[in-house]
């Protein structure tokens, strides 16, 4: 037996050990996750235990090393822990903007002492976090992002404003974009951590066409942050952004993927029996699902040898989430007059129609498919021009 | 003049477009639905669209209407579409009316007036299921009497729960799936038997889900020939089908000015998004798309009114084309307003919520395409 | 009775009277029009005698002046001949470049000298004409052609070569886009008309991949053209170039409408019955087909009545070429592999793969899709920017 | 690996890619047509692919072959779609050698010889009518003595006026339309009452119409089973789209690299026209269906040489989406040259041919769209 296969048999005798019963039933809704932080209420005793174990042997962060609370395993034995969690049905014992955006940026930009500061609490999950990034100017322009810094000495006053902050008034500390020089649009940004109780940060939530979302509006109102909260050299945290948008862009672009994907004609069978046209789109329809699958398979093995272009992943976000937009237009054609239902407990509350505006969200947030059009002309395909 | 608008149309547009911009413009919608109305329009508006005449407009001359056309009427329903203005003015003022214009003396004497004065509101209660299938209906009318006994269940008929009167469609004879043996009652709301459920929908407008238990209704009652409804129910189709796809014209037309407005006056990357090329060839094609729209309902209206056999196959390629144009010029406004067009504060994502619900009303685009190929024959 | 119908029974009863039978057959190829010119060989004594007795009443061009060879009909009288004519299946008398093109051009730019000499001609079909605009390295950018006309005092020599001349080899004369003023672009065109049998004028026609074509390449070598031979004025041919352009954008926009645009459903209603997908992607189209001819008449309706933006035949020349294009998709769908034959007597030698395949150049002629889509952004909706 | 090359597949592919490229580029097909050439292709490229091995990529190792898979023989296929390159590989050394695995001994000894020398030429002889309906089978074979009697017409048989051997799919038993009662038979193409008669096709091609007239042929001729070919047959028909499918990538790819090369080096308006952003947009996103195309041709080989059963699901879906991905490249193709993308003296206009013609090829995207609904249940 090799060694993988020794890791795969101990992995699961372990997880069918610890996973709790009842984090093993498949998630219902939103609701249903574990985001942690210090004000966190966890929804029963197995989901804080689930959580628990899982850090305890670092595998809320299964790849990061272990000096920093990880699992310290190889992408290998990564791929097996995910693939048997899957196979017993064990939901994430955490979900968390600090795992899938901060993290990795730490891991490549922080310093030791931060490192050794934030990593290990991000995967115990005792600080959420969210991302300052958007601001109501700055929406694919990013970089003309106008909340200041201004240096004073040991510490920056920050005054402004963002936007699109996920989970602002549940997170505990925001990783937040931030000018530190007016002279020098690109090496004029910061990236910079701190306290959401500080004083001056207030927050709004922001509701969407499909009703309330996590989304906030961020007011900074001489918000004080000590210089050491910085990631990276300062006027440099573009680089940072950057490095970090690219992992967004996956995770959403991954986002098109999973169950959601299947034969839309099956799942409306009735429907696409009656109706000869939509049956036909509905055909040309999950045989673009059926491609886009496979298009995510093969990127994701290429990916993971290093053969795929660096700007791909933009390429599978356009792709993806233009695709769920589509999607959710037929799954709309197929609900007709029920799925326009937006209070009733007969249609959910509006479930259908208020996934099918937010999917709408999809090709804008995390980059437009406009700007990864632009991204895909220039740097894969190596059109001419600016 | 062919396809260009009379003097007298372009008066009615003159008329009607500040009329609604004033009265009833899309803050209005937000009022009632922030208040949580629960009659899903303004009564004190639907008075004031009978003082101008504007419910008149289909009723006959010799029953006190304008005895106009739907021209005139869709000159009307783009306004309300452009404005999302909620009104039963589809229901009643349209679709009713042309469905009562195949009814007896005792039903136009009893309706048409009140529909003048702004008193009726009627509910079209055809559909069954959650698309729109007329010849599927299977709620059963029997005989009892000299009259008939009700039973069975609609859906998805707007303003239903607050209507005087419903018009509904009954199965008198053959099975559901057959166009024979339909016959269509006008059903006062307040009848034994009746119930109605009211329901929100995404465009904020209300609509009822509806229930005959045994309701009885007189000889009287019957719109058209009995088992033969089918030629009413399509006239009665028909106007809600080219009204609609007119409302259409006017919601995708809105939300198509309002983002070009955007694009004029957005900055990203130091200039305006609208000089961007690959927006300005998608402004392009949306603005094409909307003028096709635009000319095909025209000319399906002008057939109608001309009594023309061809209108049935045109108002089906119209309801088909609006949908398909509206469809797209609220996907590039949201598109094209970025993250701010997913908020409830913008007016646009308003537009893609009614777009979605008039593209069900009296069939989407999908339905009436397949129409398309079977009056073509195949 | 007013007098426009007295005009058309008149009208009717002249046509019954002097129309051949045979000009009344409907056309079945290109091969059976009459384009006139030095070297026109008629089709048969029925082709040369409609030719002479339109002609002779004016009605090769019925709303010209009279005194230019015209018919001298209102824009109302005119369409009553158009109908009646229509209604008889009479064919037209006469194809022609200079009816469509010069003519109008010459109408509103020509002297009274130009007029009175040239327009007569293009009425009786005496002078076939072809149109020397384009250039290798200007196709969409035409106004940087190359072709230069050196002032040499009473005449100019004109060098270069253009591309995309129809039937240069059977024309007798061109009229032709000629750069005089090297320093301003627009500026520096002027529009010139000269013999194609002067010397140092030679042709070649180009293959398509269509076949064998209308279209050639045309050098010009040392070409003397006498300075009373220009339209307009010196250096201000571009504004004779647009005028005429939009004559030809509404004639190629037009030409997606009449009888090809009937239900292709119903034409291949055998393959649409057996192929469901077929048949909605015919259903749609046959509700942009209907689409299409609605807008086109409400657009001929705007355009007369003065009602339509300037711009607006470039919209129909970009939504006609585009859906006859995929018009042509379709139908080589429906014919299947019986519709691949290049050769066969079966497959008329190819005639549908080659009407598909020609077609491909409906949205490039006369302006390209792109070039529209500019136009209307520009002048119909103001966008910003150049 | 998962779908990542090989290193073998990887070397393959850098055998395969510089041959053709030298041997056989676009201009090969241009000599050959304008030749007038009568084959179709040429005979010594033909033996140059069986010195090379590449008619044995799908022969059993046992039998002398490679014993390699659809990777491998779509990595040839994808090259000789980018070189346009005429060739009977698709059909004589993938549909036929696939179909061939279900025959019995003698038939396999007589045939894979052949195939690997080079000296086979084997048409596919399936479609009855202008589209494939592989079930249609009208063709009959009747008992005769201990073998058949097959009377009936083929067409869109390509190179099937110089093959060797025809694989007929004909009628045993029950009607056209049924999957039952079809049987495969090998017959000679020079037997009595074979008559072939050949046309070019649009890509310079030349494809037959064949005619069997009381045809004779053994008990030995059948391929697979009496009454039961469908299985050999839908063994045939997957090897020919998954083939025809990894043409197209390549024809596709051709095209979509030539564009951009020309987007890179036209200049109109003083500026590249790659520089355009409308042209870059639809440059991506027309780069982004050929990668999809791509991806799900890869799977669908992957699946059909692991023999899992959802292979023939994802082989209608690749056949699907390289026809709508490679049409799409071909259009864009020819419409960003502009009107030299028209003229026959440029490259682009033959890939459109190409395309057309191989979509049609084993059935096109409508086709295997309505069959990936079917497969999926509705």
């Amino acid at each position: 037996m090799t060694d993988l296969e020794t890791f795969r048999k101990e992995t699961r005798a372990w997880l069918e050990a610890n996973c709790p019963a009842e984090m093993r039933e498949p998630v219902k809704s939103e609701e249903d996750g574990c985001w942690g932080g210090r004000n966190w209420v966890f929804k029963s005793p197995a989901q804080k235990q689930w959580l628990e174990v899982m850090a305890a042997k670092g595998w809320t962060v299964p790849d990061w090393p272990k000096e920093y609370g990880g699992g310290g395993l190889t992408a290998e034995e990564t791929k097996v822990l995910r693939t048997e969690m899957a196979k017993l049905g064990c939901r994430v014992p955490l979900q968390s903007f600090g795992i899938w955006m901060l993290g990795p940026a730490l891991l490549k930009f922080g310093t030791e002492e931060q490192k050794k500061h934030y990593l290990p609490q991000i995967a115990r999950g005792e600080i959420r976090w969210c991302q300052g990034y958007s601001e109501p100017g700055s929406g694919s322009d990013l970089v003309s992002l106008q909340t200041y810094g201004e240096d004073k000495g040991d510490h920056w006053v920050v005054n402004g404003q963002k936007i699109w902050t996920s989970y602002a008034d549940k997170a505990d500390w925001i990783f937040c974009l931030v000018r530190t020089n007016k002279e020098d649009k690109y090496r004029g940004i910061s990236f910079l951590l701190f306290d959401m109780t500080s004083p001056g940060v207030t927050t709004k939530p922001i509701k969407l066409i499909s009703g309330a979302s996590p989304f906030c509006e961020t007011f900074f109102d001489n918000v004080k942050v000590p210089k050491h909260q910085i990631v990276g050299e300062l006027n440099r945290g573009w680089d940072v952004a950057k490095y970090l948008l690219g992992h967004e862009r996956e995770m959403i672009s991954g986002g098109g993927l999973g169950e959601g994907m299947a034969s839309i004609g099956a799942a409306f069978k009735d429907m696409a029996e009656q109706e000869p046209v939509l049956r036909a789109q509905m055909a040309l329809f999950d045989v673009e699902t059926m491609v886009f699958r496979a298009h995510s398979e093969r990127f994701m093995d290429e990916w993971k040898t290093g053969k795929a272009h660096p700007a791909y992943s933009n390429l599978m976000k356009y792709i993806g989430t233009e695709l769920n937009k589509k999607r959710h237009e037929l799954v709309m054609s197929a609900g007709g007059s029920d799925a326009l239902e937006w209070e009733s407990e007969r249609g959910r509350k509006g479930a259908r129609p208020r996934t099918w505006l937010r999917t709408k969200a999809n090709s804008i947030e995390g980059g437009t498919s406009e700007v990864m059009l632009n991204v895909v002309a220039k740097r894969i395909l190596e059109m001419p021009g600016a | 003049m062919g396809m260009n608008h009379t003097d007298d149309q372009v008066m009615l547009k003159d008329t009607v477009a500040p009329f609604l911009a004033e009265n009833a413009p899309v803050k209005h919608l937000r009022s009632l639905r922030d208040a949580n109305d629960q009659t899903g329009f303004a009564r004190d508006l639907w008075k004031q669209f009978a003082e101008m005449g504007f419910t008149g407009i289909l009723v006959p001359e010799a029953e006190g209407g304008l005895g106009l056309g739907h021209v005139e009427a869709g000159i009307v329903l783009e306004e309300i579409g452009r404005n999302l203005t909620p009104s039963p003015f589809l229901t009643t003022a349209v679709a009713a009316v042309e469905a009562l214009k195949s009814a007896g003396a005792h039903l136009r004497g009893e309706w048409f007036p009140k529909i003048l004065s702004g008193d009726a509101i009627i509910g079209i209660a055809v559909d069954e299921g959650a698309k729109h299938r007329p010849a599927a209906t299977a709620l059963v009318a029997e005989r009892a009497g000299n009259g008939f006994k009700l039973s069975g269940k609609k859906q998805f008929v707007v303003h239903g729960h607050v209507a005087d009167m419903l018009i509904v469609s009954a199965r008198t004879a053959g099975a559901p799936g057959d166009e024979q043996g339909i016959t269509l009652f006008a059903v006062p709301r307040d009848a034994a038997g009746v119930t109605t459920e009211a329901d929100r929908l995404v465009d904020s407008q209300l609509a009822a889900r509806v229930t005959l238990d045994g309701v009885e209704v007189t000889a009287d009652a019957v719109i058209g020939d009995v088992d033969g409804g089918w030629a009413s129910l399509t006239r009665l189709l028909d106007a809600g089908r080219i009204g609609a796809a007119a409302e259409m014209v006017g919601v995708g037309g809105g939300a198509m000015d309002m983002t070009f407005g955007y694009l004029k006056q957005r900055k990203q990357f130091g200039q305006l998004i609208g000089e961007f090329q690959a927006l300005q060839h998608r402004a392009a094609h949306l603005y094409g798309e909307m003028e096709g729209a635009r000319s095909i309902v025209l000319k399906a209206q002008h057939l109608l009114d001309d009594g023309d056999p061809r209108a049935e196959l045109f108002v089906a390629a119209a309801k088909a084309k609006s949908g398909l144009a509206c469809n797209l010029a609220v996907r590039e406004g949201v598109q094209m307003h970025g993250g701010i067009g997913m908020t409830d504060e913008y007016d646009i994502g308003l537009y893609m919520k009614r777009d979605r619900a008039l593209a069900e009303f009296f069939g989407d685009t999908n339905f009436h395409a397949d129409r398309v190929a079977r009056m073509n024959g195949y």
